[in-house]
C-alpha cells in the first residue's frame, strides 16, 4: 500500500445491513481480495444515513465516505433506500456549494450478491483517494480553531 | 502642547506592527455596510471612518469565544491533563470604540474576583488597546446615559482624538500605550476635540428604582413577546461574559474548552436534573437587566454595561437593552397605573 | 463502566493464518471498558462457547464481543451462549474480522491492523449497548411455495399433510415443471409422468392447497411470520371455475401451428390450449399474441364452442394479495442456451456446435420429448429435420459447465447421468443405433447411479468418448462430428445423423428479481444462496424463506424433493410456534424533545409513528409528540436520519453507538 | 393600505376574532422597524407598513408565549406567506387559529433586497385578507438561482476557501436559527449533548458543521425568506446554502417550498423515479 508516498486513505462505509453487508460477506466467502482501507459501520437500512454522519465521518478524518444499501426496489424495509437516495440528492447539492470534494464521497447500491461489486467499489474508491491524497481541506477546518 | 499623529503616519505604524509580527486587530470591512473588529492582515484593511462602530466588540481579544482551557490524554486505564499554553503573542487592538475599551476594567472584575483567569490575565497584559475617541453616534447609542461619553478613557492604553481630517491628537494613558507611539508622535498645537456624545435617552436613577420593585412586574412578558432568544446581543455585548465548557475530543483524548454562552437562550439554565428555572423569555430578558443593572453593581459597584447599544444594533428585531431602559424610565416618570406601551 | 469480555476467534486458520488473533486480542484487553480479552481456535464450538460463559461468570461480564465471522453467520449462536450465562442477548456484538477482514486481506500487518479496529468499534458500540427483551408477533400459518415444480409440489404436499394453508404459485399454465416433460428417470428408467401426475393431482385437491397458476410474484412486504404477497394471475382469457376441461375449444382453434413450450419447439400447438394433456389444473389458457380474436378481432371460435361459457376475450391479470408466515422458493432451472453468447454473464458461447443452425442438434431436454410416450413422436426417437430414425447420435456433455474460459464455472450435475439415460434410451428404441457419449469425467456419485452408467456401456453398448467436441459441421445431411479422445490420443470425428447437447442448467428466467423482492441473496450464477452450505442448506438470510430444488444449485430429482421435505419441516417448525420473537432493535421517541413535526411519520415504511399527546402526573396537555408502536416498527432507523431534534434513536445502532464507533477510528 | 391595515387589526381585535396582531412597529419614523404585538383594538395605529418591514412575523406563530395569548393574526407578505404552508403540512399550527393578512409588497429596502429583485410573489395568495393591489411576475428558475450560479462558477476549493473565511467569523449566537420560522425545535440538535451531534464550539470544525446541519435542515422545507442571512451579525450570506437545496429540490423534483399546500413535503416523500446518477 506504499506505491503512494504511503498514504493510506481512511475510508468510512456506512452500509445497510441487509444488501451491502451482505454482499461484503460473499466478497470475503469468495475470497475476493481488496484494499484493506474501509472500516464498514453497519446500519439497518441506508434509510438510517443521514448527513450528519458523512459531517462525521470527515470529522473523524476520514479521507473518503462510500455509503451503501440495497439496489431501488430490494429495501429490506421496502422505502428505506428511497427516502435516503432523495436526501442524498439535496445533500450533495449543499456540499457542492460548500466546496466540498465531491469525489470523497461515494454511493453505491450492492446486493447481497454483488460481493465482486463490493470489490471492485472499494478497489476502485481506495485507488481514487490515493490520487486525491488526505482530505487536507476537511483537516484544516478541523484543526482551525477559533 | 499635544502629541499628534498624521492618518497615514498611524497606517503606516500599523503596518510596521505587522512587520515585526505583531498581532494586531481593528475595524474591517466584511461586507456590504458591515465593519467588525477582526485580526488585520494588512494596513490598508483597516478601517478608521465611514461607521459608526463595529457590531461586535473588542471582548473576543482578551476573551475568546473559543478557548482552551486544558488538554486531557487517554494513557492506558489513566488520564493524563496538561495545561493549555499560555497565550504568548503581544497584540495591539487599534481603533476600539471607547464603549468598547471602557468594559475591559469591567471585564477584570469578574476574571480577576477569587482566583483569577490565568489566561484572561494573561492576554490583558499581552493587549495594547489604541481608542478612537467617537464623533459620531446613532440611534443605538447610549454611553452618555450611563456616565459615560466619547472620550471614556476607562480600558485604553492610548486615546485618539481626531483634531482635523489628517490628524489625530494622541493621548497616552499607559506606559504600554506610551511605548507604542513615543517615537511616532509629532507634536501639534492643537488639541483634538470632539462633542458631548449621545443625547441621554433614559435615566439611571429611575431605573435603579424601578429594579428595587419591579422584579415580578407584567412588564418583563411585554418586552418577552419581541424577543427572538438568540444570542446576537450577548455576543456583541462587550460586557457579557458568560460561558460554557465542554469536553471536545477522540478516542485518544480531547480539550475542555471555554465557549461564551447566553443567557437568552432558552437552554442556559437548564439542569442535569432537567430542571430549567427559567423557562419564559421574559425571565430571561429580566436576568439580563437585572445582571447589568443591578447583580453586578451590588457586587462590583459598577454598571455591567457601557452603553455602546450594539445588543441592539445587532439584535434581529432590534430590542436590546436601550429600547427596554427607556420603556422603564418612562415607566417611571408616568404614574404606575398606566399600562406599558407595546414594545 | 460496562464489563466487557472480548473473544477472538482463529476460525481455525480461516482468521489466524492472516491475522495475528493473539495481538488484537491482547490490544482489546487494554480498552476502556475491557475486562477480559483472550483468543480461542473455534469460537463457535461448544468448548468456544463454554468459554464465553465460563468468563461470563468469572469476570462478572455484562456485554460480550465476539471477533470472528460475520453477524450474519453466528450472532444469533453467540447471544444464546452469552444469555446462556446471563448476559442480556442485545449486548453482545461480533467484529466481523473473517468475511471482512481475513478472507479478503492477505497482508498479515494490515489484516492484524484492521482487525482490531473492527474489534475497537465493536466494542465502543458494546459498551454503550442496552439490554433488550425480544418482541412477539403472531405467526401466519400459511406457507407461500413459488414454483410448481417437483419441488414446490413436494413441499406444498408435506405443509399441507400436516394440516397447515398452502397457497402454490406456478408461472406457467400447469404445475409439474420440468419433470412433468421428462420420459423416463434414471437410475430406476420409472416414467416420469407415471410418478409426477398423480402427485400434481394429489396438491391440486388438497383442501389445504389452493392454487394459482399462470402467476407470479408482484411484490413482497411484511417479514417473517407475516408475509403480505401480492401475485399477478395473468390473463388467461378462460373463466377457470366454469371451464369444465373438455377440450372443445383447443380442437376448433384455427391457429394450430404455434412452438410448443411444453415440446421445446419440437411440437406444435393451437392458442387456445393446454401445455399437455395431464396439465393441471386441465384448464386452458389463450396465447394472446397467436390467438386470432385477440390479434385481429375476428375468429371467436372457442367461445362459440365452449358450452360453459367460459371464455373471456376481455380477461385482464388481476393481482390479490396472500397473507403468509413463509414462503419456499422452488422456481427450478432452465437449460443454458448453447447458441448465443451471453457477454454480461462472461459466456462467448458454442457457436460451433450448431445449435439452432442445424435441426439436428438440439438439447437435452428437447431429447426427453423425442424419448418420451407423450412427446411429439410419441416416443420414437425421430429427428426433427426429416422424421428419420437416427442411426447414429453423439451425445456431448458439459455444454456450458465446467467452463470457465467460455461458460459456466461449475458442473451442472445431472447431465452423466442423463446423458446414460439417453444413450441407453436410444440403444432400447433404435437396437441397430450408434450411440457416442463425448464426455469429460463421468460423474456418477449416488445410489445406484455408477452402476446404471456401466449398464449403458456394458449392457446397451453406449460408445464412451473421453474428450471434448471441438466443432459440429453439417455435409450431406449426416452432422460432422469433430472430437478428441484423450484417452486413445487421437483426434476423432464421427458421423452423426443427430447431436444431443448436455446444455448446462442455470437458474429459471427472473429469479434475481424474485429474490430481490424476498431479500434473498443470489450467487454470480443467479442461483439463490442458502444461509449455510451445510447447516442451514433450506434457509436463506431472509428469515421466514425458504429454499428447495434447482433454484439453490443444479440437482437432480431425489435431492430435489429430499430438499423439498427439508424445506417443509423448516416451515413447520415455524409454524409449531403461537408467535415469533422478533428482535427489539427498533426505534422510540424522546418525547421531552420532539418538535411534532412528524418527519418520521411521513417517512416510516411502516406506518408505526403515531401521533401523541404528553399530559402530566394531573392527566393536563404539555405537548404533542411523535410515538413509535412497538408492534410495528421494523427498526430500519428511517425517522432517526429525518428527525432534526434527533428526538428518535434507533436501539441496536443508536446516535451515541455510531459516533462512538467513529470516534474509536480517530 | 397602512390605513386598511389598522382598520383591520382593529376590526380583527374587537370583534374578537384574534387575540393578538403581529404586524410591524417603529419607534421613530427614522428608526428601524420590528416586530410589534397589538393586543387592543385602540393600539392599532401603532402598526406600520413601508419598505423596512424585512422580518418574517411568521416565526412568532409557532412561539409558545405567543400561542399562549390565544388566536392571532399575523401580517405576511408574499415570501412569508410559504412559511405558514409548510409550518401546516408539519402540524405546527392550527391553520383556522391563525388570521393571515397579506399585504401586497412592491419590495423590501431601499434599494431592494436582491430576494425582491426575483421574486414572484408580490401578491400573497393563501391570506386570509389581501390589502393592496399588484401583479406578480413570473420570474424564471434561473434568474432566481443567478447569486447561487455565480458562485457556482468558482471553482470547489475556491468555495471552499470562501466558506473558511466566511464560518470563520461564526460566533454561534445562532440568530440565523431563532429568527427562522421553520426552527421551530425546542431543542435543537446543537443543544443536545448524549451524543453531542455537532460540536458546540465556534470553531471552523463547529460552525461548518452546524451550519450545514441548519441549511439542510430545510432542506424542501426553506422558502427563501432570507431572514437567517439579514440578521447575520457577522454577515454570512447564507442564502447561498439555502439556495443550492432549494434549486436541487426544484431542479430534481419540481419542489418548491410553501407553494403548493396540497404537495406533500419534500424529504419523506418519494418516487421510484427519483433521480440518481450520482449513485453507482
Amino acid at each position: 500500500m506504499s506505491q503512494n508516498n504511503g498514504f493510506d486513505p481512511k475510508i468510512i462505509a456506512y452500509v445497510c445491513n441487509w444488501c451491502t453487508y451482505l454482499g461484503a460477506d460473499l466478497a470475503g466467502t469468495n475470497r475476493l481480495e481488496y484494499p484493506a482501507s474501509v472500516r464498514i459501520i453497519r446500519l439497518p437500512c441506508t434509510g438510517r444515513i443521514d448527513f450528519h454522519l458523512i459531517v462525521k465521518a470527515f470529522e473523524s478524518g476520514a479521507d473518503a465516505v462510500l455509503v451503501s444499501g440495497c439496489h431501488p426496489g430490494d429495501c429490506h424495509y421496502t422505502a428505506g433506500n428511497f427516502h435516503a437516495r432523495r436526501r442524498w440528492t439535496l445533500f450533495r447539492a449543499l456540499l457542492d456549494v460548500l466546496g466540498i470534494e465531491m469525489d470523497r464521497i461515494h454511493f453505491t447500491w450492492i446486493s447481497a450478491a454483488e460481493g465482486r461489486k463490493w470489490q471492485e467499489v472499494v478497489t476502485e474508491i481506495t485507488e481514487k483517494t490515493k490520487a486525491l491524497g488526505p482530505y487536507r481541506a476537511y483537516r484544516r477546518i478541523c484543526e482551525g480553531g477559533a | 502642547m499635544s502629541h499628534a499623529i498624521r492618518k497615514e503616519a498611524l497606517r503606516a505604524l500599523v503596518g510596521s506592527w505587522l512587520a515585526e509580527g505583531k498581532r494586531v486587530a481593528g475595524p474591517v470591512a466584511v461586507g456590504p455596510g458591515r465593519v467588525l473588529y477582526q485580526p488585520l492582515v494588512s494596513p490598508e484593511r483597516l478601517l478608521l471612518d465611514g461607521f459608526i462602530r463595529t457590531v461586535n466588540s473588542i471582548k473576543a481579544f482578551v476573551f475568546p469565544r473559543h478557548e482552551e482551557l486544558y488538554a486531557y490524554r487517554f494513557r492506558g486505564r489513566q488520564v493524563e491533563l496538561i495545561d493549555a499554553p499560555l497565550p504568548e503573542e503581544e497584540q495591539i487592538v487599534i481603533g476600539a470604540r471607547p464603549c468598547d475599551a471602557a468594559a475591559l476594567p469591567v471585564l477584570d472584575h469578574v476574571f480577576r474576583w477569587g482566583t483569577p483567569d490565568r489566561s484572561y490575565e494573561r492576554r490583558r497584559e499581552l493587549t495594547t488597546v489604541v481608542t478612537l475617541a467617537c464623533r459620531e453616534y446613532d440611534d443605538h447609542c447610549f454611553c452618555t446615559s450611563l456616565d459615560s461619553g466619547p472620550r471614556d478613557e476607562r480600558g485604553s492604553d492610548v486615546l485618539l482624538v481626531e483634531i482635523d481630517e489628517e490628524t489625530y491628537e494622541v493621548v497616552w494613558l499607559t506606559s504600554k500605550g506610551k511605548d507604542l507611539f513615543v517615537r511616532h508622535t509629532e507634536r501639534a498645537d492643537r488639541k483634538g476635540t470632539i462633542g458631548t456624545g449621545p443625547k441621554r435617552k433614559f435615566d439611571a436613577a429611575a431605573l435603579e428604582r424601578f429594579l428595587a420593585e419591579n422584579f415580578e412586574s407584567p412588564v418583563w412578558e411585554t418586552f418577552a413577546l419581541r424577543c427572538l432568544g438568540c444570542g446576537a446581543c450577548a455576543y456583541d455585548c462587550p460586557t457579557c461574559h458568560c460561558f460554557d465548557i465542554v469536553d471536545e475530543g477522540d478516542r485518544h483524548g480531547g480539550m475542555r474548552v471555554r465557549n461564551w454562552d447566553s443567557c437568552q437562550f432558552a437552554l442556559f439554565t437548564l439542569h442535569a436534573s432537567g430542571h430549567n428555572p427559567r423557562t419564559a423569555q421574559a425571565q430571561r430578558i429580566r436576568q439580563r437587566i437585572y445582571h447589568k443593572f443591578r447583580i453586578y453593581p451590588d457586587k462590583f459597584g459598577d454598571t455591567l454595561c457601557t452603553g455602546c447599544g450594539n445588543c441592539s444594533r445587532g439584535c434581529p428585531v432590534h430590542l436590546g437593552i436601550r429600547p427596554v431602559l427607556e420603556a422603564i424610565s418612562a415607566l417611571e416618570r408616568k404614574p404606575q397605573s398606566a399600562p406599558p406601551k407595546t414594545p | 463502566m460496562a464489563r466487557i469480555g472480548v473473544f477472538v476467534c482463529w476460525c481455525g486458520e480461516n482468521i489466524a493464518r492472516h491475522v495475528d488473533v493473539e495481538a488484537v486480542a491482547s490490544g482489546a484487553a487494554t480498552l476502556p471498558g475491557v475486562r477480559t480479552a483472550l483468543s480461542y481456535k473455534y469460537m463457535c464450538s461448544e468448548p468456544g462457547q463454554a468459554l464465553i460463559r465460563r468468563k461470563i461468570a468469572e469476570e462478572g461480564l455484562d456485554a460480550v464481543v465476539v471477533s470472528a465471522c460475520s453477524p450474519h453467520m453466528h450472532l444469533r449462536t453467540f447471544r444464546r451462549a452469552a444469555e446462556g450465562a446471563g448476559v442480556n442477548p442485545y449486548r453482545v456484538e461480533m467484529a466481523n474480522i473473517r468475511e471482512h477482514c481475513s478472507w479478503v486481506h492477505h497482508d498479515r500487518g494490515e489484516a492484524t491492523a484492521k482487525a482490531a479496529d473492527l474489534v475497537r468499534m465493536a466494542v465502543a458500540k458494546a459498551r454503550l449497548d442496552r439490554p433488550l427483551e425480544p418482541i412477539c408477533v403472531p405467526v401466519a400459518r400459511r406457507v407461500m411455495v413459488v414454483g410448481g415444480g417437483v419441488a414446490g409440489i413436494q413441499a406444498a404436499l408435506d405443509v399441507a399433510d400436516a394440516g397447515h394453508q398452502v397457497v402454490l404459485l406456478e408461472r406457467e399454465p400447469s404445475i409439474g415443471g420440468k419433470m412433468a416433460g421428462l420420459s423416463e428417470t434414471f437410475p430406476t428408467l420409472d416414467c416420469s409422468q407415471c410418478i409426477l401426475t398423480p402427485r400434481m393431482v394429489e396438491a391440486a385437491q388438497h383442501p389445504n392447497i389452493t392454487l394459482h397458476t399462470y402467476s407470479e410474484v408482484e411484490a413482497v412486504e411484511g417479514f417473517v411470520g407475516n408475509f403480505r404477497v401480492t401475485v399477478r394471475k395473468r390473463a388467461r382469457y378462460i373463466d377457470v371455475d366454469r371451464c369444465t376441461g373438455c377440450g372443445q375449444c383447443w380442437n376448433s382453434c384455427p391457429s394450430k401451428k404455434n412452438p410448443s413450450e411444453f415440446d421445446y419447439r419440437l411440437g406444435q400447438r393451437t392458442a387456445i390450449y393446454i401445455p399437455f394433456p395431464q396439465a393441471v389444473p386441465a384448464r386452458p389458457v389463450i396465447d394472446k399474441d397467436a390467438c386470432i380474436k385477440l390479434t385481429k378481432g375476428k375468429c371467436g371460435l372457442c367461445a362459440k364452442r365452449c358450452e360453459a361459457q367460459a371464455v373471456k376475450f376481455d380477461d385482464e391479470d388481476r393481482l390479490v394479495v396472500e397473507e403468509v408466515g413463509a414462503v419456499v422458493v422452488a422456481t427450478g432451472y432452465r437449460l443454458y442456451d448453447p447458441r448465443t453468447p451471453a457477454a454480461a454473464d462472461g459466456i462467448s458461447g458454442y457457436g460451433e456446435y450448431g445449435y439452432g443452425k442445424y435441426a439436428d442438434v438440439i438439447d437435452s431436454l428437447q431429447f426427453e420429448r423425442l424419448a418420451s410416450a407423450s412427446g411429439p413422436t410419441a416416443g420414437e426417437i425421430r429427428r426433427p429435420s426429416d422424421g428419420a430414425v437416427p442411426k447414429s447420435i453423439v451425445f456431448v456433455s458439459c455444454v456450458g459447465s465446467r467452463d470457465p474460459a467460455k461458460g459456466l464455472s461449475y458442473c451442472s450435475k445431472v447431465c452423466c447421468m442423463y446423458n446414460a439415460k439417453h444413450a441407453m434410451l436410444y440403444r432400447h428404441k433404435v437396437h441397430d443405433g450408434a450411440a457416442h457419449v463425448f464426455y469429460m469425467d463421468v460423474r456418477a456419485g449416488g445410489k445406484n447411479y455408477d452402476e446404471f452408467v456401466r449398464r449403458a456401456i456394458e449392457q446397451d453398448g453406449a460408445r464412451y468418448h473421453r474428450g471434448r467436441v471441438s466443432k459440429i459441421t453439417e455435409r450431406e445431411g449426416k452432422l460432422i462430428v469433430r472430437g478428441v479422445d484423450t484417452l486413445a490420443g487421437e483426434a476423432i470425428t464421427v458421423e452423426a445423423d443427430m447431436v444431443v447437447l448436455a446444455a448446462a442448467i442455470r437458474p429459471a428466467e427472473g429469479v434475481e428479481r424474485l429474490a430481490q423482492k424476498l431479500g434473498v441473496g443470489y450467487d454470480a450464477f443467479g442461483f439463490l444462496s442458502e444461509s449455510h452450505p451445510k447447516l442451514r442448506p433450506v434457509e436463506t438470510n431472509a428469515a421466514g424463506v425458504f429454499v428447495c430444488g434447482a433454484c439453490q444449485g443444479p440437482k437432480d430429482i431425489p435431492e430435489s424433493v429430499a430438499q423439498a421435505s427439508a424445506a417443509a419441516a423448516k416451515v413447520l417448525a415455524l409454524f409449531s410456534r403461537d408467535e415469533l420473537s422478533r428482535d427489539p432493535e427498533i426505534a422510540s421517541v424522546n418525547e421531552l424533545t420532539c418538535a411534532a413535526c412528524f418527519a418520521c411519520e411521513r417517512s416510516c415504511p411502516y406506518g408505526a409513528v403515531e401521533r401523541a399527546e404528553l399530559r402530566n402526573g394531573r392527566g393536563e396537555f404539555l405537548k404533542r409528540t411523535a410515538r413509535i408502536n412497538p408492534g410495528l416498527c421494523m427498526g430500519c432507523g428511517t425517522c432517526v436520519a429525518v428527525c432534526p431534534s434527533k428526538s428518535v434513536d434507533l436501539d441496536g445502532y443508536s446516535e451515541t453507538q455510531v459516533y462512538a464507533m467513529l470516534k474509536s477510528l480517530t | 393600505m397602512i390605513e386598511a391595515l389598522r382598520e383591520l387589526a382593529r376590526r380583527l381585535l374587537a370583534e374578537e376574532r384574534v387575540r393578538v396582531v403581529i404586524g410591524y412597529g417603529q419607534s421613530s419614523p427614522q428608526g428601524p422597524v420590528h416586530p410589534l404585538f397589538i393586543t387592543r383594538a385602540e393600539d392599532a395605529e401603532q402598526l406600520v407598513w413601508n419598505r423596512q418591514c424585512f422580518s418574517n412575523l411568521t416565526a412568532y406563530l409557532t412561539r409558545k408565549d405567543v400561542r399562549a395569548l390565544g388566536p392571532a393574526a399575523v401580517v405576511v407578505k408574499g415570501c412569508d406567506e410559504r412559511t405558514i404552508t409548510v409550518l401546516e403540512k408539519e402540524a405546527q399550527l392550527e391553520r383556522e387559529r391563525v388570521f393571515v393578512v397579506g399585504m401586497v409588497c412592491e419590495g423590501m429596502g431601499d434599494p431592494g433586497l436582491p430576494k425582491c429583485q426575483v421574486c414572484d410573489r408580490h401578491r400573497p395568495r393563501l391570506a386570509d385578507e389581501t390589502l393592496g393591489e399588484a401583479v406578480d411576475r413570473e420570474v424564471p428558475a434561473l434568474e432566481r438561482y443567478a447569486a447561487l450560479e455565480a458562485f457556482l462558477a468558482r471553482p470547489a476549493e475556491q468555495r471552499m476557501a470562501y466558506w473558511q473565511e466566511e464560518l470563520a467569523r461564526c460566533v454561534k449566537c445562532y440568530a440565523c436559527r431563532q429568527v427562522c420560522p421553520l426552527c421551530y425545535c425546542e431543542r435543537c440538535i446543537v443543544d443536545k449533548n448524549r451524543p453531542a451531534v455537532i460540536d458546540t464550539s465556534a470553531t471552523l470544525k463547529g460552525n461548518f458543521a452546524w451550519h450545514i446541519t441548519r441549511a439542510f435542515h430545510l432542506a424542501g422545507r426553506c422558502v427563501a425568506c432570507g431572514e437567517c442571512a439579514r440578521v447575520c451579525p457577522v454577515g454570512i450570506d447564507l442564502t447561498l446554502l439555502n439556495q443550492s437545496l432549494a434549486r436541487a429540490a426544484e431542479e430534481a423534483y419540481g419542489f418548491r417550498a410553501g407553494e403548493d399546500p396540497r404537495v406533500e413535503p419534500l424529504v419523506g416523500s418519494w418516487s421510484p423515479q427519483d433521480r440518481e446518477d450520482f449513485i453507482r
